[in-house]
């Protein structure tokens, strides 16, 4: 009973997104797709209500494949908030919206079971139930072309890297005999994972994998054709919920941090530099932003490599403070940008006027701007500054320092954003915006509430239960 | 208690009003400024008043979870900044009256918000909270300068923003490593000053931690060659922008080498005083000297800053009492006085459209009211007696000269280069014969008459009065000057220490301590 | 009966004969099958890891990554059939270049 | 210290300057004359509270009262630096205040006609308000650092002064060049001070504070100098100061350019008071000077030189006001040599007798170029002996004063004490003497070239005069008087006479000069004759050269307008160019200090913009430049992707097998 009662929100999810699925195909026009969404939020919320209701440290469910413990809980609980907040800003697609947010569902799944994987098979089969479900919705109008090659190019690459993630699986398993995380984590730390060759093999390839959907470089190719390719919520939806997923199950391999630690770091490094440099003079706004969360990989790794430690906050809570921060930010940044209808791709140069048009949406980018810029008083300043004070106490010392002058560069790219908005003179006639009040007050309120936790950021602490 | 709060919120609320009323008329925006900043300067008169007793403080957690509290305390100093600070606030808005006519409520909601920053970051005794200030400035001041400000304003605001922000990343990472320091050393994790300073740091982590905080200061104050943003920056940005980019935001950069790099790693400060004495030194003469041989009124006055600053920390790194208390001094006087050849600078560009000297030329006879103005300000600029920035150069050059005769007489010839440029401000814009450009040029409104008026009145009652300013400087003993003129308890005795260029291991080996992991959310 | 070992060393054979597929087919229906042989070759090594430890587990986990294989591939091909009708051509190269909406 | 019944000295300086105050706050609503009204009547009461102090301290119960002391409240407060604001009213101060009042009164009434109906008239008389306060602060300074106030603040109005004509680029230039010039000296005199605080604590620069000069002598050492010879340097740093403010050699570049003010100012500031702002100083430190005889030699070396020096520049200008400035140079030299001989009261003693009878002359000059709307060249003028009578007999009181014609005028008695002193004190030598009997004979010259080439023969120029009003006229007639007479007050022993001055002077100079002025009655008498009857062949020599019968000297080859050092040069004869410019002393300074400067600042911008900033922009530009390599692979072709990911797992691979150990 205590075993459904885990699955209970996983059996929700698939269940509801079906229904969505079932529901959708019948007919389409603006009520029902209304109708479908209010369903979604309420499937959602109820998964959301079953999983924050389940007990910490109860019963592993499904021979251990998943488990509740109190980090795992509180990252479903964001994921699908995060779920819930795109389906609700997101403009669905008019002829499809049964199937759009049935995958949005589908993928929510996918993430809740990464995020709650207690096993191997478990972490694998939630990374590709999430792939899966953005491979059609990156597509998903596949009438335009560039729609049609990121989704296909995010599905040769992330195929091509689960291949990786699942051979080094292999290897692990090859090598200790055993699928289940707690008895690995036991295994390597009774067996030391240096006299395990192949064990340290496997897990090289399984963070090729895991740095793939991360998009952490140098696996992150693929990121700025993808985001720019996908429609805004779903650009939204990877770089928030999806990777905070895949971080999520991460997190119980942090004893790669012994053993790997040369390699998260240099990854590490690598995203923060390579990230922002990529984005330095790019003019197409979801390359930067697709560029810039290269960079906020970067930084989270900073925090998983602090693992436990850290004063005041560790660094596996600093990284669950920024999920949520970044998320906030990048995928209010992303919504709010889908609302500038346009053509072709938007550039820089398109943001012109919108100040002008509609101040409340400037307002609401330049606030979520600023923090992945991470200026106060956006809530991004405080995640910054808890996982780079995280990696001081953990003794890394060089990787905040490239970190932030990383950020300094990215600042650049932010800088051009603002500019555009507020700054640059010139008439902008085909400047259109189209939204509707419930977006437009989504958005408001995400910004409203970057700012104030950033300005309260201890509220934020509390509700996440990070001390 | 509340009172310090009230100062910060005052212009909070300034900037709310203004930015909600903005379906009103611009009226409406530039009195809830006044009104905010006005009111502001009423409580920093009374802080003013407190402080003399004892230092004023207020504290409230904030971030109990890394241990940053929202701890607010004004003792001496930093009484004297927000007394500068808001004084500045009602000028800016004063001078801002007639100058902005665009988007009149975002910029008083920019101008607002920027002086809260800048409060926060005088009165903080929290790191979090003086950082959380200290960035907080970047975004107004962008927008002032990128909006509201001349022909290159653009590349102006992003210069200043990549330079500064740039700046205090490396002081971020200094402060986070004593804030690690001092947990693992006290068992408590804390980010208040006061519990920061009772680290024990190795003279090799004070190196580090000092040359971190040091970048982040020197590129805000600026020191000699981390200059580069300035001249841009004041140049381009609105009449306000400048006087608060100059009297402010500057200051801002000072007062975190006092306050916080000096205090925190003295070793550090000994180990680098050499290096930063000859910047300063090297700053006073080429900011002069550059200063000289420029062309636009506002540059040649951004680059005189350069070479009033370096008496500031000049007289900071001296330590002795006397140029710890010239660097104030010359701090508030730098602040009102640059501040009002910016404002001329300002009026005059509103007024005839250029920067440019050459464009300038017999102006006195249109406006004797201006003129009787800017030779106040360039007189003060250069140091004549009965304005403040005489006796703070005067002590500069006294500690100087106390520490290193040499160094006091190398540096009293500074005053010489000041008059150089100083003069130069003055014959060109208002003697010489009439230049065309200014044909119709009015005399100074009232408005601005009562803003320049203000700074005038201060530069003259610390001229008389320096005590108003050095004297609430003794509080608390432990960061300051002590009373009767003893050195000061931080940088005990400099001397020219050996620098000793330690190395960190890249990664660190040994095993985190496990007393700060947190078990709840361990799994 | 093949040792163990030997099959992971033909698992690691297969599955970098799949990674130079994808390298160096430029044809979007080779590299989709190039990645369905390093998944296969990861299946592999899971049956050889099954065997050298006696256990269920990685034949189970085999079960599992067949139909997440195939699903790609029927999402893979779905795609490929609307860049072919799109850009008439399965070169990656050429569809990379033609930036044109 | 504070004596009962003492007057309140802080009125003293404070009168002007409220004067001042009123004329600037209420500037727009004031005529012209209403502010020159007030500035006099200002004056006035500041003049006459002088007046009833010096009479108070001089009278004072008892006899022995030496000065008064107010202290008002403390101001500098920072280790070495400790001053007080707060006046001292001794026998110095007391005679200085008196002339910069009084005179200064007279100015102030010469102006409101002079300078009647010119535009900047309030902006004139509020500035000498302040010069006359600032004046005041200066003498009445109770500490060298409080003086440091008014020492500036002369300085600053004479700035605004000198460019009162602001219009003229010229005369901002040389304002200019007043207000840098000097402010060089300052700055020794800055440095001096805080040396002299280090030597002997800052209670020394109080000028009751002389009781610790002792202390000065038992510094052993500081920064490696010997204490002796830190004395020195402390001296000729203060030196530094007062040969900047009191234009002597080397720094005496900026008088003769400063004659571009109006000529009250140029009487009031650079002629009677401000320029002698450097004699005070001296006689202010005596006791340090008399510490070090290197020092007083110096002193006294550049005194003479100077006066020589001014002297025969002073024979060849052509401008009427120059060669009152040269003068002016000249007769601060030998103040300036009589303080260096050690000789403090005749030193000051001139310095009174030199404010009547240089102030007369330059406010007789000025009520000549009034006359004559503004001409100011000597080669345009002469024959005014007639139209102009009245100022042409002051002006012959003045120049024979100037000249020392022996016995009947002010300054033959001041100068000839000077004289007798050079000769015959500790500090004197045959040299000091000989320079300065020279300088008496061409001071006589170029006095009485100038009387004859501007009153005398007939009127090589047609002019317009227009007739002096009596603002102009009594101040000048007032002047005369004294410039005549101010001299009996301190005629030497051996004419049987009472030197009352000398030892008016005694409490406060004490054995420092008592020894030094030494009187032997054959002597002196010889002396005092050779040196009149020296004035009376210079003046023999004038009326030779330049008398009217003879044909008038051709005319310059061009009109010489200008004050400035661009004048084209008037003379054939090189050496009398020279002369005229000054020694050429100017092009020296201008390729030496002023174009390095300039040169320096140049190139320091140049590099400002290029190489700081390029270093920036350098950087710029790298990181650019990795931004292009970064983006190198970034074209969406996805086996590319896949080919840089297998490149990353490839290293990744290498650096595990790397670190199994093995």
């Amino acid at each position: 009973m205590s075993q459904l009662a885990t699955l209970a929100p996983d059996i929700i999810m698939a269940f509801g997104g079906t229904l969505v699925l079932l529901l959708g195909t019948r007919r389409s026009d603006k009520a029902v797709n209304d109708f479908l969404r209010w369903l979604s939020v309420i499937i959602i919320g109820g998964a959301a209500l079953a999983l924050a209701y389940t007990r910490p440290n109860s019963l592993p469910a499904a021979e251990g494949w998943i488990i509740s413990s109190s980090i795992n809980i509180v990252f479903g609980v964001i994921f699908l908030a995060i779920l819930a907040w795109t389906v609700l800003a997101a403009k669905a697609p008019e002829h499809a919206a049964g199937e759009w947010h049935a995958l949005l569902i589908y993928a929510g799944n996918g993430m809740l079971i990464l995020a709650r994987s207690g096993s191997l098979a478990a972490l694998f089969l939630g990374i590709e139930i999430l792939s899966l479900s953005l491979y059609v919705l990156i597509s998903f109008f596949c009438h335009r072309g560039m729609a049609l090659r990121g989704g296909t190019m995010y599905l040769v690459l992330a195929a091509f890297a689960s291949a990786f993630l699942v051979f080094g699986l292999a290897l692990v398993y090859a090598s200790f005999g055993t699928l289940d995380l707690a008895e690995l984590a036991q295994r390597v730390s009774s067996k030391g994972l240096f006299h395990a060759p192949m064990a340290m093999l496997g897990f090289g390839l399984f963070i090729v994998g895991v740095g793939f959907k991360l998009a952490a470089v140098p696996f992150h190719m693929w990121a700025a054709d993808v985001y720019e390719a996908s429609p805004g919520p779903v650009a939204g939806l990877i770089a928030s919920a999806s990777k905070g997923a895949v971080i999520a199950a991460f997190i119980p391999f942090l004893f790669l941090v012994n053993t790997h630690g040369d390699i998260l770091w240099l990854i590490s490094a690598a995203s923060m530099i390579v990230g922002n440099l990529m984005g330095l003079l790019e003019l197409r706004v979801k390359r930067i932003l697709a560029y810039s969360s290269i960079a906020h990989i970067g930084y989270i790794l900073v925090g998983y490599l602090a693992g436990y430690n850290g004063v005041g906050i560790t660094g596996v809570g600093a990284m669950i403070f920024y999920v949520v921060a970044y998320a906030l930010a990048i995928a209010g940044a992303f919504t709010a940008l889908s609302f500038i209808e346009r053509d072709h791709e938007l550039g820089v140069r398109d943001l012109r006027g919108v100040a002008r048009v509609s101040p409340a949406l400037a307002f609401c980018i330049l606030v979520f701007i600023i923090s992945l810029a991470g200026i106060p008083p956006a809530i991004g300043f405080f995640g910054k500054l808890y996982l780079f004070s995280a990696g001081v106490s953990a003794g890394y010392i060089w990787l905040p320092v490239l970190g932030l002058l990383g950020s300094a560069i990215g600042v650049y790219y932010y800088l051009r954003i603002i500019v555009n908005l507020y700054m640059t003179p010139g008439e902008n006639p085909n400047l259109k915006i189209s939204y509707t009040p419930l977006q437009i007050s989504i958005i408001i309120a995400t910004a409203a509430a970057i700012v104030f936790f950033g300005c309260f950021p201890q509220t934020m602490i509390t509700a996440l239960k990070l001390f | 208690m509340t009172l310090l709060t009230l100062i910060v919120l005052a212009p909070l609320i300034g900037a709310l009003v203004a930015g909600l009323a903005v379906r009103t008329g611009p009226a409406s925006a530039r009195w809830a400024a006044l009104a905010a900043t006005g009111a502001d300067l009423l409580l920093a008169f009374i802080l003013m008043f407190f402080v003399r007793e004892s230092p004023v403080a207020t504290s409230m957690p904030w971030i109990p979870a890394i241990g940053a509290a929202f701890h607010l305390e004004a003792d001496g100093l930093s009484a004297v900044l927000v007394l500068l600070t808001t004084m500045l606030g009602v000028v800016a808005v004063l001078i801002s009256w007639n100058e902005i006519t665009r988007k009149v409520h975002a910029y008083h909601v920019w101008l607002l918000l920027l002086q809260v920053g800048i409060l926060l970051v005088f009165l903080a005794r929290d790191i979090v909270l003086f950082y959380f200030g200290w960035e907080l400035m970047l975004i107004p001041m962008f927008f002032l300068i990128g909006v509201w400000g001349h022909e290159d304003k653009l590349y102006s605001a992003i210069k200043f923003f990549l330079f500064t922000f740039t700046g205090s990343i490396f002081m971020l990472v200094a402060l986070l490593y004593v804030y690690f320091q001092h947990a693992r050393q006290y068992g408590m994790y804390s980010f208040e000053i006061a519990n920061l300073l009772k680290t024990s740091l190795t003279e090799t982590e004070q190196w580090w931690v000092f040359l971190g905080l040091f970048i982040g200061f020197a590129v805000k104050v600026p020191l000699f060659p981390l200059h580069t943003w300035l001249p841009d920056a004041h140049t381009q940005a609105p009449t306000a922008g400048s006087l608060i980019l100059a009297g402010l935001l500057l200051k801002t950069g000072v007062y975190g080498l006092m306050r916080i790099a000096m205090p925190l790693a003295p070793a550090g400060a000994t180990a680098f005083a050499p290096m930063v004495i000859t910047l300063a030194v090297a700053g006073i003469f080429y900011g002069a000297l550059v200063a000289f041989s420029q062309r636009d009124f506002k540059r040649l006055v951004a680059y005189s800053s350069i070479s009033h600053l370096g008496f500031v920390v000049l007289g900071l790194f001296i330590g002795n009492a006397a140029g710890w208390q010239g660097a104030t001094l010359q701090m508030v006087n730098h602040g009102l006085a640059t501040g009002g050849l910016f404002l001329i600078a300002g009026i005059l560009q509103q007024r005839a459209h250029t920067r440019n000297f050459d464009m300038y030329g017999g102006l006195w006879r249109h406006a004797p009211t201006m003129g009787a103005f800017l030779l106040f300000f360039a007189m003060a600029s250069l140091g004549i007696p009965g304005t403040g920035n005489f006796i703070g150069e005067l002590y500069v050059i006294g500690g100087a000269f106390q520490f290193k005769w040499w160094l006091g007489v190398i540096t009293a010839f500074g005053i010489l280069f000041a008059a150089a440029y100083s003069l130069r401000v003055f014959i060109a814009t208002m003697h010489g014969p009439e230049s065309p450009t200014i044909k119709h040029m009015n005399d100074t409104t009232w408005v601005e008459n009562l803003a320049m008026g203000i700074l005038v009145a201060g530069l003259i009652v610390v001229g008389f009065v320096p005590r108003v300013v050095t004297a609430p400087l003794f509080y608390p003993p432990d960061t300051m000057v002590p009373r009767d003129g003893r050195e000061p308890a931080t940088i005990a005795a400099i001397r020219p220490g050996q620098i000793v260029i330690p190395s960190l291991p890249l990664i660190s080996a040994e095993p985190p301590p496990a007393s700060f992991s947190t078990p709840e959310v361990r799994k | 009966m093949l040792p163990a070992e030997q099959a992971l060393i033909l698992a690691a054979i297969l599955f970098v004969t799949g990674v130079i597929g994808v390298i160096v087919r430029r044809n979007l229906i080779f590299v989709l099958m190039s990645v369905e042989i390093m998944f296969n070759a990861a299946g592999l090594a899971f049956v050889a890891g099954s065997a050298l430890h006696g256990q269920p587990d990685g034949q189970i986990f085999f079960i599992f990554i067949l139909p997440v294989a195939a699903a790609e591939v029927a999402i893979g091909l779905a795609l490929a059939v609307l860049v072919f009708q799109k850009y008439r051509t399965l070169d990656l190269w050429t569809i990379a270049r033609s930036r044109e909406e | 210290m504070l004596q009962h019944g003492q007057p309140i000295l802080w009125l003293i300086p404070a009168l002007p300057a409220a004067g001042a105050a009123l004329i600037f706050l209420f500037s727009k609503q004031m005529s012209g004359r209403a502010a020159g009204r007030i500035a006099c009547v200002s004056v006035t009461l500041c003049f006459g509270w002088v007046l009833f102090c010096s009479s108070l301290l001089l009278t004072w119960p008892g006899g022995n009262m030496l000065f008064f002391h107010e202290k008002i409240c403390q101001w500098l407060d920072a280790g070495p630096i400790q001053s007080d604001i707060g006046f001292y009213f001794d026998r110095i101060a007391l005679v200085f205040s008196i002339i910069v009042s009084g005179v200064g009164l007279l100015i102030h009434i010469y102006s409101c006609e002079y300078m009647d109906g010119d535009e900047g008239m309030r902006r004139y008389f509020g500035y000498m308000n302040l010069f006359v306060a600032s004046m005041l602060v200066l003498v009445m300074a109770d500490n060298a650092l409080f003086m440091f106030v008014g020492w500036e603040g002369v300085g600053a109005c004479s700035f605004f002064l000198i460019g009162h004509w602001y219009q003229k680029s010229e005369n901002c230039v040389a304002a200019q060049k007043a207000f840098l010039v000097t402010r060089l000296g300052d700055i020794f005199l800055l440095i001096g001070l805080l040396l002299c605080a280090r030597l002997a604590g800052v209670s020394y620069l109080n000028m009751s504070g002389f009781a610790q000069i002792d202390d000065m002598k038992s510094v052993a050492e500081f920064g490696g100098i010997q204490g002796s010879t830190l004395i020195t340097i402390a001296a000729l740093l203060l030196l530094g100061g007062a040969v900047g403010k009191s234009a002597q050699l080397p720094l005496q570049t900026w008088l003769p350019d400063a004659m571009a003010g109006p000529t009250p100012v140029s009487a009031l500031i650079h002629a009677a008071t401000m320029v002698t702002a450097g004699v005070y100083l001296v006689a202010r430190f005596h006791a340090l000077f008399a510490l070090s005889p290197a020092a007083m030699l110096t002193v006294a070396f550049i005194g003479a030189a100077t006066a020589l020096y001014a002297a025969t520049c002073a024979i060849v200008q052509t401008d009427i006001k120059r060669i009152l400035a040269y003068s002016t140079i000249s007769q601060i030299g030998f103040m300036v040599l009589g303080l260096g001989v050690g000789a403090f009261s005749p030193g000051i003693f001139h310095f009174f007798t030199h404010a009547f009878y240089k102030a007369l002359l330059f406010l007789a000059a000025g009520a000549v170029i009034h006359a004559l709307h503004g001409e100011q060249n000597i080669f345009n003028m002469g024959g005014l002996k007639q139209p102009l009578k009245g100022i042409y007999l002051a002006f012959l009181a003045g120049a024979a004063s100037l000249a020392g014609i022996p016995f009947i005028t002010a300054g033959f008695w001041s100068k000839d004490a000077i004289l007798w002193s050079a000769l015959t004190t500790r500090y004197g030598n045959a040299g000091l003497y000989a320079a300065g009997l020279a300088t008496a004979l061409l001071t006589s010259i170029y006095s009485f070239r100038l009387v004859c080439i501007v009153f005398f023969g007939n009127p090589r120029k047609e002019h317009h005069i227009h007739p002096p009003g009596p603002l102009l006229s009594w101040p000048l007639y007032i002047l005369a008087f004294f410039a005549i007479v101010a001299g009996f007050i301190n005629i030497p022993a051996v004419f049987g006479a009472h030197p009352a001055w000398e030892h008016f002077f005694t409490p406060v100079f004490g054995e420092d000069q008592a020894e030094s002025l030494v009187h032997s009655s054959g002597y002196e008498i010889t002396a005092t004759l050779g040196s009149g009857a020296l004035a009376i062949i210079g003046a023999l020599i004038a009326w030779r050269l330049y008398a009217p019968k003879r044909e008038p000297i051709p005319a310059p080859a061009s009109e010489i307008g200008s004050v400035l050092t661009e004048t084209p040069s008037p003379y054939r004869s090189s050496l009398a160019n020279d002369l005229f410019h000054g020694w050429r002393f100017d092009a020296l300074y201008d390729a030496l200090f002023v174009r390095t400067f300039r040169i320096a600042a140049a190139v320091l911008g140049w590099f400002d913009r290029t190489i700081v900033d390029g270093i920036f922009e350098l950087a710029a530009a790298i990181v650019r430049g990795f931004n292009t390599l970064f983006l190198f692979f970034q074209n969406s072709r996805i086996p590319r992707y896949a080919l840089v990911m297998l490149a990353g797992a490839v290293v990744i691979t290498t650096i595990v097998i790397m670190s199994i150990p093995r």
